[in-house]
């Protein structure tokens, strides 16, 4: 095992990539995976994640940039000298071999002693209740027993630098997703892999992950804790992406300690002199924004109110903007709930997507450094 | 304009997939049919369009048996789970196909289309594209937009949104209703997902195993679900249980265990009882409850994280139970913590595991 | 080892062309130059062999032959294969698996056995010597064999687009003229191919079935190669030149064999 | 794939029916027929099941059946293996593919007689490459005297004729295989051998059978090529099944004896087909 270091990454599948838009990743991208972390790659289908993903695990070789484990340089080696496992999409199972002699494959290959073999199969059949089975052929099983097998594949081996998994739970079906998602969890908690999982499905991402790296258009933008994620997304994709209904983002002139947003007053309790005077944008999630009628903050006009059961999501708009509101599910919306407030610690300032420090987060930054 | 399923059944060899079910669908409402795969959403839409003959019972459109008629002849739309476009013709050519079909007028015919496909949010570029050089939400929009252009009686939904990316489902579902509401069709809408269903509103059939569980309007069915079967389809994640014994002020569980009967609970006949509240009832922070809690303890199997909020799965005396946290939570497995149940809202089932009452019936009505 | 992969191919391509080029070698050479002994390549080329069977109708008529009935057969198993390869596809219905492989069966009949029982037949009908006996005899093993490659194809296009194209209100008719068949488009491909070349290659019952009019050229040939002396460059050039039509037939469907042999439909 | 119950689909296999059945059905009965008859000069008397019994008796039969057998196992030995080692060297994608799967088609699509008739020329001792080469080499060959060499040339010929089908139903099975297949097995540090034995075969499975069947069919009825070739000679050593027939019905006139071979032989080849494909069935469904 080994940390896994990507340095001025850049990939095109065209020969000689001319500008930016012919990168399915973006130059240049520089990324540390700590070893024996759990990460989660997320982000919508095409950003590039499942690119990365073949480039760490050496079926793809990048454009430019190279791929570091631990101080070995492995840009260019084949996969099978990298001492990784892998799980697909959709399961791969070898169809004449029984249960059992599938996940003693990588094992076997690895010229692993017999009886070694035998406890770890034994081990991983457990986790994944395949014991029943480990004497059927593989051929005919469903399509989640199967995925099992190549989860099961993905994992027998304890000696892998890293694990990678391709949204492996496309095919499980919905009541066992959280499961199996659970037991990788403990199998990671107990062997202390590098796992890297790519996924598009925030829910997956955030539950199975330490840290997450969000990806957009062949770019990451944001590295950070499911929490982190939700509390403070550092772009105003991240806000969008993460969390349903997404995160609402209004125009605003920053002025000193609050933002003017259509020419309302918004405190946000520090200041922003990067951008102060400046056009930006608000950012503030749905279950930060109080609907209320009280007068307070600003005037919006009730679209239309969605009850989930658990809460209610209040359709909103300011000038034309979407602004959503997350209330509880036991809060009656009057007809004199007209205006809505922001917590101001939970807004954030965006300038061109990016969020924007507050002079006092810099100062403790810098205080930290020294 | 209604839709009347009158004892309809439908049977494939020995195995049963729809037992004699009644229903009846007005103009202009939106219908949910939701429960697990399997459970026969499906079956009975086949049996709306046309697609497969009851093996007994009536349906009337318009007060009018539609056994004889053909499916091309019937006032109905239809939209897959996978995305169904004729890969041969345009975005263009595939809304459009049914009109021609209904030989209307070409200035009529192209004015519908593009007010479809704007509706739809499909473009002059994508209109002239081949379905499959569409991404998976595009190609689900042409589909709608074709079974939207023939402004049918009777629009069927059969999962369309199940095959899409988490972030457009959730676009096109905000869509939906609105759609919807425009058109003054009966809209059939199947899903698995009970976030889903209460999302699109209007009425909701909850299926389980062929059988219609419970109709009617959504909320009230989600608050007053009358047995225990529709309650598990209509919640997800799965309504937490616990059998409960009342004698005078406790509610006992497990071997000799008990809790205070607080709020309406005091008021229940002495019995054996199943409780049932749902996740977001089930609360790790006390301070997120604001009324009467009854408090249990239970080991933390794993934590499911959606952002805006957290699921908490634990572990009960061997029940599965689910809590559900505001914001993110993440505690690590094994250890065991309070976790508390709202007083407000527990449901209680008798022993033939029907409703017995529960004090969300006052709000619903 | 996988460095000199590119051979193996290589050679048997080398292996499959030789013979091919013996016979042009030997269509290019004159009678004399042929008997005159072994030699790589024609000394005095002569094309004399192809003059004459272009000029001569018995000859060319033979081909002509050959190629009507052959499109014929084409024509009849493709269509007649389309609608019930679409019913074995989509429909259940009474004895439908066992008339399946009943019709699977009769690509097991050896022409041999069938040859003296078709010439009754076929003279009794009163076809004896046209290319319409010929096509009609080729349908016992071609259309078995398109009814199921096409079988394969259709099954490959998934039902709901047919009762999408029934609920936007298509007819049947309709739907499958202008939906379906060219959904399966490559399918309809590969079978004619296939049609193609089992009729095209087939000779025994050809043979039998014709007498003077309908004569194909292979029957011709054969007839040269037995009575009419030994004509070799004469029959080295029909031969060559019944190699072109299948080049050219193999050569439009190319990327689609791969496919109608991947679902094992041969 | 759920089929709906529709018999009105008769309607659409009715063409088929028609014109198989008028093909199939009716010259059977009339096989049939005369191989229950004496035929004399256009007298038809009724003989029971003699001919049958002769024919199960008739030497000739018998030593044409053994040279049917033993040619078909030569060539399916030979095919097969042989198909599958091309079909593996084969590149999988892009120009050289096409040129491949065209140039080998080529056979696939000569007239059988051509094909006959160009190995005559080919194989010619005095003037063929073959022939020519060999004798050039230093190893007597002429096919038209000597079985060996005979016998040599007809499977030979066999294997440039047929050997194409298998690997272009070889090829099709590998294509059909998923990339991640071979990703997988890369990560699983799988060797070459391995992924042949555990991808690529158990994939190929299914157009193998079909191959070996067709093979195995085709072989067994196999006529015009070796006719023209060897005309069945020297003697009788590459006279099979079919050409005896045919010389029996047609060159002897003898047809009770040629109807009741035709039936013992077509029940032969449907016998070894249906064996074969049930058995190959069950295994795979094990």
């Amino acid at each position: 095992m080994a940390k896994i270091t990507l340095q001025d990454l850049a990939h095109s599948y065209f020969p000689n990539p001319m500008e930016a838009t012919d990168f399915q990743l973006k130059p240049s991208i520089n990324h540390e995976w700590e070893d024996g972390e759990a990460y989660a790659l997320l982000g919508p289908s095409g950003c590039g994640k499942t690119t990365l993903l073949n480039i760490i695990s050496g079926l793809l070789v990048p454009t430019r940039g190279r791929v570091l484990f631990g101080e070995r340089d492995v840009t260019e080696l084949p996969t099978a000298e990298r001492n990784i496992a892998q799980v697909f999409q959709f399961p791969v199972v070898y169809d004449t071999m029984s249960v059992y002699d599938n996940l003693a494959f990588p094992l076997r290959n690895n010229k692993v002693a017999a009886d070694h073999v035998d406890k770890r199969v034994h081990e991983i059949a457990q986790m994944l209740d395949l014991g029943a089975q480990l004497d059927r052929k593989a051929r005919g099983l469903t399509a989640d027993a199967k995925q099992k097998i190549s989860l099961g594949r993905g994992m027998v081996r304890e000696d892998v630098s890293a694990i990678l998994f391709d949204e492996p739970l496309t095919v499980i079906d919905p009541a066992m997703k959280w499961e199996l998602r659970t037991q990788l969890k403990e199998l990671h908690r107990q062997f202390g892999h590098t796992m890297i999982y790519v996924t598009h499905d925030q829910t997956e991402a955030l539950s199975f992950a330490d840290k997450v790296v969000v990806m957009l258009d062949g770019e990451v933008v944001q590295l950070g804790t499911p929490q982190e994620l939700f509390e403070r997304p550092t772009h105003t994709f991240v806000g969008y992406f993460i969390g349903s209904p997404g995160m609402n983002v209004l125009p605003a002139r920053i002025e000193g300690s609050s933002a003017l947003v259509g020419g309302h007053e918004i405190p946000l309790g520090r200041s922003f002199s990067a951008v102060d005077g400046s056009e930006a944008e608000l950012g503030v999630r749905p279950e930060f924004t109080r609907l209320n009628s009280a007068r307070e903050g600003l005037p919006v006009n009730i679209r239309r109110v969605e009850d989930v059961g658990s809460h209610k999501v209040v359709r909103a708009e300011f000038d034309g903007r979407q602004v959503n509101a997350i209330v509880g599910e036991d809060i009656e919306i009057g007809a004199d709930m007209t205006h809505v407030r922001f917590d101001a610690e939970a807004a954030h300032v965006y300038a061109n997507g990016w969020i924007v420090d507050s002079d006092q987060r810099r100062r403790r930054a810098a205080g930290g450094a020294h | 304009m209604t839709l009347v399923l009158d004892g309809v059944s439908k049977a494939v060899g020995s195995e049963i997939h729809i037992h004699p079910t009644s229903l009846t669908l007005e103009k202009g409402t939106m219908n949910v049919l939701l429960g697990p795969t399997l459970s026969g959403k499906t079956s009975l839409m086949r049996l709306m369009a046309g697609l497969d003959k009851p093996a007994s019972g009536r349906i009337l459109w318009n007060g009018s048996d539609v056994a004889g008629v053909a499916v091309r002849n019937r006032d109905v739309a239809m939209v897959y789970q996978q995305f169904i476009n004729y890969p041969g013709m345009t975005v263009y050519e595939n809304i459009a196909s049914p009109l021609r079909l209904k030989r209307v007028p070409r200035d009529e015919l192209d004015r519908r289309v593009r007010a479809t496909a704007e509706l739809m949010k499909l473009d002059e570029r994508q209109l002239r594209r081949k379905p499959l050089e569409l991404s998976g939400g595009q190609q689900q929009r042409c589909a709608l937009a074709r079974a939207l252009v023939k402004e049918a009686g009777l629009v069927l939904l059969d999962e369309p949104l199940a095959n899409l990316d988490y972030k457009l489902r959730e676009e096109l579902r905000a869509e939906i209703p609105k759609i919807f509401e425009e058109s003054g069709a009966i809209f059939v809408y199947a899903t698995t997902e009970p976030h889903e269903a209460l999302l699109l509103g209007g009425n909701i059939a909850c299926l389980w195993e062929g059988r219609i569980t419970q109709f009617g309007k959504t909320p009230e069915v989600y608050r007053r679900p009358v047995d225990t079967t529709t309650a598990r389809v209509f919640s997800d994640p799965p309504m937490n249980f616990l059998r409960i014994t009342k004698t005078g002020e406790t509610l006992n569980f497990g071997e000799h265990q008990s809790v205070a009967a607080v709020g309406t609970l005091a008021r229940l006949p002495d019995a054996r009882y199943l409780a049932g509240f749902r996740p977001n009832h089930l609360h790790v922070r006390r301070q997120e409850v604001a009324g009467e809690v009854l408090t249990f303890h239970a080991a933390i199997a794993g934590t499911e994280i959606t952002g805006s909020e957290s699921f908490v799965h634990l572990d009960h005396a061997g029940e599965r139970w689910v809590a559900m946290a505001r914001g993110v939570y993440d505690m690590a497995g094994g250890d065991v913590t309070e976790v508390y149940a709202d007083a407000r809202h527990v449901f209680v089932f008798d022993e033939n595991e029907r409703l017995v009452q529960t004090t969300a019936l006052g709000r619903a009505a | 080892m996988t460095r000199y992969r590119w051979l193996v191919p290589t050679l048997y391509i080398v292996f499959l062309m030789l013979p091919i080029y013996w016979l042009l070698n030997m269509s290019f050479k004159t009678t004399n130059e042929i008997l005159g002994g072994f030699s790589w390549f024609p000394h005095d080329f002569t094309a004399a062999s192809y003059v004459k069977i272009f000029t001569d109708p018995t000859w060319y008529s033979g081909y002509i032959n050959s190629i009507t009935y052959v499109a014929i057969n084409m024509v009849i198993s493709v269509s007649a294969a389309l609608p019930a390869a679409y019913a074995f596809s989509r429909y259940r219905f009474l004895g439908d698996k066992h008339l399946f492989f009943w019709l699977l069966t009769n690509r097991m009949a050896p022409p041999a056995v069938f040859a003296l029982p078709f010439l009754e037949l076929y003279s009794a009908m009163g076809l004896f010597d046209t290319n319409l006996a010929v096509a009609l005899s080729h349908c016992l093993f071609n259309i078995p064999l398109a009814v199921w490659i096409l079988e394969g194809f259709i099954s490959g296009v998934p039902k709901e687009i047919d009762e999408t194209a029934y609920i936007d209100g298509y007819s049947f008719p309709r739907f499958f003229v202008k939906i379906f068949m060219p959904l399966i488009g490559s399918g309809i491909g590969v079978t004619a191919f296939f049609c193609f070349m089992f009729s095209w290659v087939e000779l025994l019952l050809a043979k039998t079935l014709t007498s003077v009019a309908a004569k194909p050229i292979a029957a011709v040939m054969t007839k040269t190669a037995s009575s009419s002396g030994y004509e070799l460059g004469l029959l080295a050039a029909a031969g060559a030149l019944t190699i072109i039509p299948g080049a050219i037939v193999i050569y439009f469907v190319r990327n689609y064999i791969a496919k109608g042999f991947a679902m094992g439909r041969v | 794939m759920e089929k709906t119950p529709n018999q009105r689909a008769w309607f659409m296999v009715l063409p088929v029916l028609i014109l198989v059945a008028m093909n199939a059905v009716i010259p059977l009965m009339t096989v049939v027929n005369y191989s229950m008859q004496e035929v004399f000069y256009g007298t038809y008397s009724f003989v029971g099941p003699r001919w049958y019994i002769d024919v199960l008796h008739s030497e000739r039969f018998h030593s044409s059946l053994i040279r049917q057998l033993i040619f078909t196992g030569t060539i399916l030995a030979i095919e097969i293996p042989l198909g599958i080692a091309i079909a593996l060297a084969m590149p999988r994608r892009g120009f050289w593919a096409s040129v491949c799967l065209v140039l080998m088609s080529l056979p696939l699509l000569i007239p059988w007689n051509v094909v006959g008739a160009m190995w005559n020329i080919f194989a010619l001792p005095d003037i063929g490459l073959l022939g020519y080469g060999l004798n050039w080499l230093g190893i007597p060959y002429d096919f038209t005297q000597d079985p060996a060499a005979a016998w040599f040339t007809v499977v030979l010929m066999d294997v440039w004729h047929w050997t194409s089908l298998v690997v272009l139903l070889a090829y099709a099975g590998l294509q059909s295989i998923d990339e991640n297949y071979y990703r997988a097995a890369q990560i699983d540090g799988a060797s070459r051998w391995a992924v042949f034995w555990y991808i690529q075969l158990p994939k190929m499975s299914h157009v193998l059978t079909i191959a070996v069947l067709l093979r195995f069919m085709d072989s067994f009825m196999i006529y015009t090529e070796p006719f023209v070739l060897t005309g069945g000679g020297p003697g009788n050593t590459t006279t099979f099944l079919a050409i005896d027939l045919v010389k029996t019905a047609l060159g002897e006139q003898d047809l009770g004896n040629a109807a009741a071979v035709s039936i013992v032989y077509f029940l032969m080849i449907l016998l070894a087909s249906w064996l074969f494909y049930t058995i190959t069935m069950q295994r795979k469904s094990r």
